[in-house]
């Protein structure tokens, strides 16, 4: 057990899978960095650093520079999977999957299904998601509901640095193509992690808080702003569930549908853009399964139908905060909160 | 390398399987036998042979929409296949892929593939597999000409470069992608385009296996020699349209009859051998009658299959979800 | 009025609008056909042949033929409309988003906002979605979920031939980037439409049918299953309200929520995946805002979690049926029915 | 077609209100006073002021992620884009776009674009509006060595050939894509490449605006006579690191130094035109002083500026929705 940073959890889990296999391999856009330049090897390790380290490591043959272009790389990383490698390939934000969609959900995620079962595709696609950095609108995006959408993709979502080393484990172990987002602005955010590897499976949530009165489902960096806000609610005698599902996809709709029978109140919180987003599978799923549990409408917290704006006075207006997750609870439960 | 009496028949008999089963595939459409999408290469046998007689199972290729004749060439199972295309249970891919996804790993068969440009990248990480597990593998990427515009094959000619992988990029230029002619939708030409990612290119008639397989020799050796990618332009025409139920009216009156009667690749193929003693006659024929009787066999197998069932339809999507 | 096609009332609407606005051009792949070949001119007219005749019409200027590039020439088209023409680009299949999404999403969806309202973008791509044609997985996918979460796009989906061409023409004289999406099952069904051209407002939905017991909300040829599936139940004595909302976004969520406030039941149809699509979209609005009103459980009546399986016979187990459709109403009716 | 004395005024102006700006956004970055990614385009001022004399209104530009510099050549307000990479309300974009996303289309300028490769399919579409309405005009992609390699931009160049569109492609090759060198990520050359889509392709020496001017006026002569597409390779180098922020360890010791020293492009075009007598010494003086409190007068307008609230976040999503 140590302090680790959202980066070094990430960089660990990594590090520790291509120790224990030799067909991991990693690849991306200044992965490792400096290549064929003629300063520093390793001069950047990706562009904010996650993977620092890995070539001085495991040399040029596991940690693969690339050029700028995702299809080829993203699709070569498919094929890789699909012949014997485990490649964990960086999609530098999750922005740029309109490149290179194609190769993911196409070719990839159908593989197995398209060939009947004969194919085995472990590859990991590592990206870069949300608001909050001041990266305007191509930079700034969650877009994994899109991901989420797809049959034959799993997608991960660490909320903290625990999370991240034991779900990007997972991943890289994982057989079937997995997405995993990572959240821009919490890489140096810090917490006991274990030193030794571990995965987290996929599909079962994680309870991060246990109460009464509401059930919150939050995603990503979403899961602290909740606890913040059920920390802050508790303050007022309203004691709040909070779900983390770790995977949009499976989806532990088991420990969701327990959890908001037990309270009979929901508040979805997602970062993503409002349509057709995790905030209506979740509302969904609750109102179509145990409608008769619930005592009140469900909420959902997410951002607004509109591009990420720069200005960062619009930009803390568009994303979630934890008084619009505490005004929602206090909303459900209706007047007198 | 030189090819021998049995490697001659061998690619003889590929040929003509490609050409039985496409004939037998369009007889069966036409008769509403098989549904969807269906893509014939009918014509174009002497370029998938002429590369995948190099290959071995260690070797991999991706192909298209169009993908026939690339699986009957690197080894897939006919039978399986025309029940593939048929929707049933015992095809290849148990019925699910159907034509334009007919795959096997297990042979080096990356799949058809119903995207247009969406092999080659494919193709760059079996070559990267067989470069990192030192396999000594190539990895072939068949592509047409309308996907030679496609900026996912573009990428992968500067990334197969930069990485200096075993992949071959064989661009088989029919003349058409749909109605749209290549001389009109390719701008300058396919080899100066390798050449301009610093790659050798290649011209070749498609029609001659034996040219084709000389030129892929090459690029397959260089290759396995760790010399990098090439690009090889394949030249050549089909018979049937773009898919089946095209009345191919874009075509110049009397072209496909012409080439049919003077550059037909198994009549060359056949010419050139007996000319030159290589086989006899009664080989070839033997081969031939071999080869429609198998077909009629996978038609009537594929015919008589079972069909999935409603236990299979949510099977095969993960490995465990 | 004139009964035409699906097919024929796309076909006319675009006519329309170019005779009526020379900034209209037309692109896409084989859109005309035969470009430079010795045979025929306008030897296909689209791959299905949905534009036919507007070449010979309008000339080659106006129709143009594209390699086959679609991140080349959607991006051509959205840069075109940025400058001043009306461009209505092809996206042949939906399918075929994930190599040119950027140029849609990050691109024309986003200018007006990234660029402070200076930019006016009046693209049209037509796309064709939808299983039954025994396409498989690559050339049967729905998407339209994916489009409809992007802020900045409108998504529409004509369910006949009369809203085909009304929301094409609407779409056409549309300022901002319009996705018409066509079920590809869908061309050879007629109806009566009328000659002169008309638009068909955004954002309103079609009420098809109105009944007392259940309000069926189904998108696209989901909206004639669900007519089909109406008149059966009606049959039993069971009376279905069924909306067309025309366009997912945006969504005329005034009707959707007075039609089911109405009936107090709401079974959702959509053809898309089931996760993070429209079933769960308009199920978690009417969750949140009408939750009191609900007599029952919202129902989704969707595709299952696999991609679109080629065999025929998977294939009609996996498109929602009106035996679904009709399961599904009587379920959230209760026992008795 | 020459220059003329006001012209090299202009172009003089042009590219030290670029050096200015870039310099001020630094130090201000520096400072912690502006947010985001920021790219910085200083020394490399004669490529896009070479290129964009030569332009008007109804020609259009399409940039990069590092779009500045492009935005001031094209003619775009200084003071409207110092505002916007302050995320103020009187920016270009009324502080919704940021540095990667300034753009003023009634200059014909399109866009930065966050997207690398972004560019050059929308420069097509300009091109083909320029062509279809019979504007005269052109349509120029600025794009970087790194931009160079995406998929994108390679299909654009075919088709600007095949559709014989007024376009150009400026590669802007800097020798990094981030911190990766271009002698290792780009195979082949710019100028074969070009040959490969059948299009004309030149390097030129980007410190040198005389040279860039010059290739620039014979492309778009080229394409205003209708004789399509071309490329420009642009070898040149940049003060800045990738991003504001970065260490630039990538980068040989001495080596941006060596650079400043001996072909920083306003220097160089400095001793030309006093060499040559074209301007005088003063002239040059007067447009630094100018230009200097001119972007002084930029950075506090943006201090000042007010910034955007909650009524404007919603706004400009759509025309009507
Ligand atoms: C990305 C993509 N765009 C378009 C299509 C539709 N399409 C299928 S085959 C084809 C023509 C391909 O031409 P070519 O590559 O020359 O192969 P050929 O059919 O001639 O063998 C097109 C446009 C597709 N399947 N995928
Ligand atoms: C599609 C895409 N991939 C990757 C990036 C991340 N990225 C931003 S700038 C850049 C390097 C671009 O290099 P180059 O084109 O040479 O331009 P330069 O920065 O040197 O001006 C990269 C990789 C991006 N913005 N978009
Ligand atoms: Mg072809
Ligand atoms: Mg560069």
């Amino acid at each position: 057990m140590s302090v680790k940073s959202y980066r070094q959890a990430f960089n660990e889990a990594i590090r520790q899978e291509m120790e224990r296999d030799e067909r991991v391999i990693v690849m991306g856009e200044d992965i490792s960095g400096g290549m064929g330049a003629p300063g520093e090897d390793d001069a950047w390790g990706g562009v904010l650093g996650v993977t620092k380290g890995l070539m001085p490591q495991f040399g040029r043959e596991r940690v693969l520079d690339t050029p700028i272009s995702e299809s080829a790389f993203i699709g070569c990383a498919a094929g890789a999977a699909a012949t014997g490698l485990r490649p964990v390939a960086e999609l530098m934000f999750v922005d740029f999957m309109g490149v290179c969609f194609d190769q993911i959900f196409n070719q990839a995620a159908k593989f197995r299904y398209m060939f009947g079962g004969k194919a085995v595709t472990p590859l990991v696609i590592r990206t870069m998601y949300g608001a909050g950095f001041r990266a305007a609108s191509q930079h700034s995006q969650c877009l994994y509901p899109l991901f989420t959408h797809i049959p034959g993709l799993k997608v991960a979502l660490p909320s903290n640095a625990y999370e991240a080393k034991g779900l990007m484990t997972q991943a890289i172990r994982d057989d079937d193509p997995v997405v995993i987002f990572e959240h821009k602005a919490m890489y140096d955010e810090e917490m006991e992690v274990p030193d030794e590897a571990y995965g987290i499976p996929f599909g079962e949530a994680n309870v991060t808080r246990e109460g009464d009165d509401v059930t919150l489902v939050a995603f990503g960096r979403m899961v602290n702003l909740a606890n913040e806000a059920a920390d802050s609610l508790s303050a007022s005698g309203i004691t709040c569930t909070v779900v983390d599902p770790r995977t949009t996809s499976p989806l532990d709709t088991e420990t969701i549908l327990e959890t908001v029978s037990e309270t009979g109140r929901l508040v979805v919180i997602d970062e993503a853009h409002p349509r057709c987003n995790m905030a209506t599978d979740i509302s969904a799923l609750v109102s179509q399964e145990i409608f008769s549990d619930l005592k009140a409408p469900v909420k959902m917290v997410t951002s607004p139908h509109c591009p990420v704006p720069f200005s960062p006075a619009l930009e803390d207006l568009y994303i979630p905060s934890t008084a619009k997750i505490e005004a929602a609870v206090r909303e459900v439960l209706g007047k007198g909160h | 390398m030189q090819l021998n009496r049995d490697d001659l028949k061998e690619a003889y008999r590929r040929m003509c399987l490609i050409r039985e089963f496409e004939d037998k595939v369009h007889d069966e459409f036409a008769a509403g036998n098989i549904p969807g999408f269906v893509h014939l290469y009918a014509g174009e046998e002497a370029s998938a042979v002429g590369v995948c007689m190099h290959l071995e199972d260690r070797d991999a290729i991706a192909s298209t929409h169009r993908g026939h004749g690339h699986c009957i060439a690197k080894g897939c199972d006919a039978e399986g296949m025309m029940s593939e295309i048929y929707g049933k249970k015992d095809g290849l891919c148990g019925g699910k892929g159907g034509s334009m996804h007919i795959a096997d790993l297990s042979k080096g068969m990356l799949g058809a593939n119903g995207i247009v440009g969406g092999g080659s990248p494919l193709i760059c990480g079996a070559a990267l597999t067989a470069k990192t597990l030192k396999t000594g593998g190539v990895a072939i990427a068949f592509l047409g000409d309308g996907a030679s515009n496609q900026g996912t094959t573009l990428e992968s000619y500067n990334l197969a470069k930069v990485w200096n992988l075993p992949a071959i990029f064989v661009v088989e230029d029919n003349g058409y992608a749909e109605s749209t002619a290549s001389a009109w939708s390719v701008a300058g030409t396919q080899t100066k385009r390798a050449e301009g990612f610093g790659m050798p290119g290649a011209e070749v008639d498609g029609h001659d296996f034996f040219a084709v397989w000389e030129v892929a020799r090459e690029a397959i050796e260089r290759a396995r020699n760790g010399e990098g990618p090439s690009l090889i332009h394949v030249k050549l025409n089909r018979y049937y349209g773009h898919f089946e139920g095209d009345a191919i009216t874009y075509k110049g009156e009397g072209e496909i009859d012409k080439i049919k009667a003077t550059k037909d690749c198994l009549n060359l193929f056949k010419q050139r051998v007996i000319e030159t003693s290589l086989l006899e006659s009664d080989d070839l024929s033997e081969i031939e009658t071999s080869v429609k009787s198998y077909i009629d066999q996978c038609a009537a197998t594929a015919t008589n299959g079972s069909t999935p069932t409603e236990a299979d339809l949510m099977t095969d999507v993960y490995l465990k979800y």
